[in-house]
């Protein structure tokens, strides 16, 4: 295949040439990632020139076609690209709910008009988009939704609350769900809108989680006006979306697994102390090994899931699997990262806790088992979509 | 002695409960927080505090106490923890006072028990040096100077230590780290020169403090029970302070448990109280069972503390490490079966979460106690 | 109370002169206990004369009317006859279902002359009795016993299956749950009925369990004719009294707690060794330390809730609490001791292992959480009668 | 490599299952232990397993063996495990083979190995001298004398030991107890003077012996690997058969698991099957879940072991102790879940449980095994 190797050497000569020093240092904090958005702001020239010279190839969306912003290349290159990048630990010029969740949506249920008007910006990174989903009274029975969209002719007129909006102060446009017909069953009249987020009527609220600051909002529609043809797919139809984008994002949450780097036991050795080589505090040392021995297993299962799925053999199963374990996993992680840790990592603020981070980080890990999912409907879904277990 | 209440104790529960519930609610704890308070508690509620007899609980009425025992102190700290009230009641009413009280120095506790009895003065147990409860591994160095000592180290952890008028130092006088034998415990003043404090904000929002001793000298008689062989009057103030802290996770795994259940009727999805998902009601019954045998622990080792001090030490370490993992399990299923509120700052359940990590931790956590018990059962 | 010293005089001076020494030493096998019956057999002489002699005095039921063949005692004499027995380490002269949970339904349900055919052959260890209740395909659900009995006019025909009969083999008596009605409402068509087991179509089975032998019996009806007079209570009224001795043997159960003794740590040490008089494997020493700090912790909960009852402020939770717990403890305390006992514990018959005492004691244990209500069960009755958690 | 079978693994796989499942199902081992059977396993089956060559598997083709891998053995492990098939193929054909393969004396395994393949040599290692695994405190002693050595002492937990050929024993030529150093392998012939075996029947009905050392005299050529160097052969040994069980564990547990299921969707009550009530849902999810994890860790130590070696000890130990607890849980909650009758020894369900625990006790059980990563892994 000398085109590919082609593709190769090009590829290489243009990341080195172009990927500025400063962009191939590992993301640390969020600010390192560049969301772009009207509101963007850039950590540094580099991370803007990174973004602008990325978008003139179409390389934020590579596999995407030229018409929507991208650069129309094939898997095989698109996997040359992502490989020469990790390579050069080059990182992602934009990230972005637009490429990840609304975009898939749009190129399978969208109109080519809205494809046309949405996906180039996203492309370019000129516009964030946040996803409205749960509500305060639908969790893990999103279908409950309450928010209504009312058929005006022209326009729907959106009232309601969403909450747990990811960024929603930061971004420009949302995906939304939205309740269009109040009298039919609850999965059968939900609609899936878009809109600006400039609009007049709505508003939003950052969440402070236990753990402190989070990118969480609340958002609230007041008489929102929605022109008709923000709908995407057809009215009523919402629920299938839905359905398609919460596999899509279970999937993207399930591949972070977990960190890696030094063993636990290691970290704990720094507060507690060794004897003769042997973690202090044999209690916990045994603790600790238990948890590395699933935490291996578990990695190794999920290289196992990945080679599944290329040999055509995936299990259903996979995805809620791995969102449930690995929620337990980080969660017993830092239960034996905070005993390891005793007083010190109980501090909450200054310079030698880092601000508290052990222990912000150990509070954010117990919303690992909600988010996304709770571990209650990971369960519920592999007792009776993988093990086949009957209904009440 | 029955594993229960006296009638006395039972109304003094129901007034304690009245009496936190009213003036002392989790609000006031979020207030202080938010406020960003520095004494990080509030002396207008000590005083009241003294009012109700609390603060000198265990001090003989003859010294302006109220003379009870450690089960109307666990009552009290119960409330206390149901509510996540921030106070000197545990540094100073308890490990404090007990350590003044079992040294005996008639002199010393004519002058200061009464003060402390009405709220006036805040003294508080300096004992860890590492992130780790050890108190066996004292290593701050008292070295003998003149008529005294002088104190060199750092102490952390310190309760209450950033507002405290007198420090109880655990210091080394003789031997090495790890050995009981060698500990003598001094009584600091906070102003004595060398003494650098520094508070520590912690994830309860309740206080502590990190204490530099540089050269801190201290007269003879700053020395509490005897030189050399403090560790009893150390174990003593500690073991109080440990029955104590079970009866705050006790009554704070409690509150956390009542409010989930309450949630749990409550919160609708799927068209039904998410309480009535069979998987979720055993999970429930699991948290009640494990906290009702843990109240009955607590009861043990603070009645035993009453009629048999010298010998609570086993009774004292399974209940606070059964405090410790019960009440650790009933707010972990609390955040957990809340949801997404429950991981919010604004919704009450994550502070119970936060009090408890710190609680469990304080005097040794479950693994130390379960150490200890099985060292006290020879393996 | 100067009768009560004179009762206490003459208790000890009896007791001393007629409780044979062998009746004195602690129960150690099945075989020490007597359980009466027509086909009893005594270990010795001593088990034999002590069953004789308490009969005589009516003190196999001390409380028990005389006309019963009890004694008459007042609740304080029989509390002191108790307390002298126990402080002298006399054997009970009689164990027998029928005092433990017959008696209670005779004297609550049964009539008059069900009580004077009944109870005194009972009293006097003549007659001994099992238990009919579970069958294959109602064991939690018990309500669903498919045992029929019909009315033929001046007897029932009792056809089904019983299973977990104790003793079945060894007993004269059955008291039995059977259906009177197969149209009614489940509940609502159960009876309660005494039959002979020497009546023809009566067949047991001894089951063997995973633990090897066992006192359970399947046991068979094969068109059992049933005098009408054997009905205790009324026709179909059956379940009340199900329900009224179901929770006096959990009572029952719930009373045995845990076997006092040496701390596990110690019995570990056994095989395990100690280094500085810390047990050799430093993690089974801190999973056994936390069994410990459990276990103490239970058996206090136990003192208090005996404490609770005689103040009168018991809760209702807690037969299914101590059910639940003891069962979970007990079943861990084994798993301990089969880690601790390493390949020792694996052997299974032979002088060595004590016929495979350990790993035989571990599975007989498993049976802890499904006898007499399984934990699901009890965790079920937590949920709905003391945290009045609502149906689904 | 990937971590699934290749295809002709896969037929391998489904070969064996219907091998196992047709010649030695669990009735197999039922007979055997109800007719109370001397050997303990099948003659006739264990000819059956050479025809198939899986008595070989190891064994290179030159030497008439199949000249397969490690993810082979598994393989055909993971069906005995299905059918709690008891033979020698973990004693003789997996820990033997690997003792004698890894040793590499061409002479003696030109004169072995064609044996071992066909079916008619039974050897086992005897390595525990204690009740817990602990290889490194082999104290059985080895004396110089002439020219070779006296052995002395006592084995037990020697699986297979009432009927093997040859046994494979561990012993202390130098050193102390505890030290890796001064262990030396001895091949040594079950008929020899002074050798007293006596079979020990276990809970699963599996074989296994005690075996007594009387000053038994081996020439010099009777050394496996190295004098006072053994421990790298007995490793490599022991790993392959600690490995070998976690694949047995994981195929004994699945196949209980699926046991259950299927009860869970047959048996009703309360008018409907036990597997709709969503507390028992969640439990099997979570069994299901800790079965498919443990497949991935299992088969992963199996492909190390065929690619390389020598840094495999780090993923069996993860193997055999995750096979160990997830297995242990399987049986667990099969049990509870089939109620009373899963307490009956008619039926199967507690022969799984059974021979869980002994695999799980065999070379080293889930604590070993954590304790031997943690020091993999430096703390």
């Amino acid at each position: 295949m000398p085109d590919l190797e082609q593709f190769r050497r090009e590829t290489r000569a243009w990341l080195d040439a172009n990927c500025p020093p400063d962009m191939r240092q590992p993301v640390v904090a969020d600010e390192d990632r560049c969301w772009g958005g009207r509101k963007a702001t850039f950590k540094s020239e580099g991370q803007r020139l990174w973004l602008e010279r990325m978008v003139a190839r179409g390389w934020t969306v590579p596999e995407w076609p030229q018409q929507y912003g991208g650069a129309g290349l094939s898997r095989e290159e698109a996997g040359i690209l992502r490989a020469e990048m990790r390579r050069r630990g080059c990182r992602s010029p934009l990230d972005s709910f637009g490429i990840w969740m609304l975009a898939p949506v749009l190129f399978k249920y969208g109109s080519e008009a809205q494809r046309h008007e949405h996906l180039p910006p996203i492309a370019r990174g000129e516009i964030r988009w946040c996803q409205g989903y749960s509500e305060p009274n639908s969790g893990s029975d999103l279908a409950s939704l309450a928010t209504r969209a009312e058929d005006k002719g022209d326009h729907f007129l959106v009232n309601g609350q969403k909450i747990w909006t990811s960024y929603a102060d930061k971004a420009d446009w949302i995906f939304c769900l939205v309740r269009t017909d109040t009298a039919a069953p609850k999965h059968l009249g939900i609609s899936f809108i878009l809109f600006d987020m400039t609009t007049p009527g709505v508003a939003t609220k950052p969440i402070l989680l236990i753990s402190g600051k989070s990118p969480f909002c609340e958002t609230f529609f007041d008489n929102v006006r929605v022109p008709k043809r923000n709908l995407v797919g057809d009215v009523n139809k919402g629920w299938e979306i839905a359905k398609y984008l919460l596999a899509h994002e279970r999937e993207t949450v399930s591949s972070v697994g977990l960190p890696a780097g030094r063993p636990l036991g290691q970290i704990a050795a720094d507060t507690l102390g060794s004897q003769d080589g042997v973690l202090a505090d044999a209690g916990l040392r045994a603790d600790i090994a238990r948890f590395e021995i699933d935490a291996i297993a578990f990695q190794l299962a999920l290289e196992r899931s990945g080679d599944l799925l290329k040999a055509g053999q995936a299990s259903p199963a996979v995805s809620s699997m791995v969102k449930f374990y690995s929620a337990e996993l980080n969660q017993r992680r830092h239960e034996l990262l905070m005993a390891a840790g005793g007083s010190a990592a109980l501090e909450w603020e200054g310079e030698r806790s880092r601000g508290g981070e052990r222990a912000r980080n150990w509070l954010r890990s117990k919303g690992n088992s909600i988010e996304g999912g709770t571990n209650e409907v990971q369960l519920n879904v592999i007792a009776k979509r993988i093990l086949d277990l009957p209904d009440a | 002695m029955a594993l229960i209440l006296t009638e006395e104790q039972t109304m003094m529960r129901d007034s304690a409960r009245a009496f936190l519930a009213d003036k002392a609610p989790v609000a006031h704890l979020r207030k202080l927080r938010d406020s960003r308070d520095t004494a990080g508690f509030s002396r207008e509620l000590w005083k009241a505090f003294a009012a109700m007899g609390f603060c000198g609980i265990l001090v003989p009425e003859a010294q302006g106490g109220s003379g009870l025992g450690h089960v109307e102190a666990g009552i009290i700290m119960a409330e206390i923890g149901r509510n996540l009230t921030p106070s000197p009641f545990l540094s100073t009413a308890l490990v404090g006072a007990t350590a003044l009280l079992r040294d005996g120095n008639a002199a010393r506790n004519r002058e200061l028990l009464p003060k402390l009895a009405a709220g006036d003065l805040l003294l508080t147990l300096a004992v860890d040096e590492r992130a780790k409860h050890a108190p066996a591994a004292t290593a701050l160095t008292a070295e003998r100077s003149g008529n005294g000592f002088k104190l060199s180290g750092d102490k952390c952890f310190v309760v209450d230590g950033h507002v405290a008028d007198l420090f109880i130092v655990a210091a080394r006088s003789a031997g090495v780290p790890g050995e009981r034998e060698g500990v003598t415990l001094f009584l600091v003043d906070a102003r004595a020169q060398g003494v650098a404090v520094e508070r520590t904000v912690m994830v309860d929002a309740h206080n502590a403090a990190r204490i530099r001793f540089d050269g801190v000298a201290v007269d003879a008689d700053a020395v509490l029970g005897e030189v050399d062989r403090g560790w009893p009057l150390l174990e003593a103030a500690l073991n109080v302070g440990r029955a104590a802290l079970a009866a705050e996770l006790a009554g704070l795994g409690e509150e956390a448990f009542g409010r989930t259940l309450s949630y749990l009727k409550a919160r609708k999805q799927f068209g039904r109280p998410i309480g009535s998902f069979q998987a979720l009601q055993h999970r429930a019954a699991r948290v009640f069972v494990e906290l009702e045998i843990t109240q009955a622990a607590v009861l043990k080792a603070l009645q035993t503390l009453d009629a048999d001090f010298e010998r609570a030490a086993a009774f004292v370490a399974v209940a606070k490490a059964r405090a410790g993992t019960s009440a650790t399990l009933a707010v972990q299923e609390a955040v957990q079966l809340h949801g997404g509120i429950g991981m919010t700052d604004e919704f009450d359940i994550g502070l119970f979460m936060k009090r408890a990590r710190v609680a469990q931790e304080l005097f040794g956590d479950h693994g130390f106690h379960a150490d200890r018990l099985a060292r006290l059962q020879n393996y």
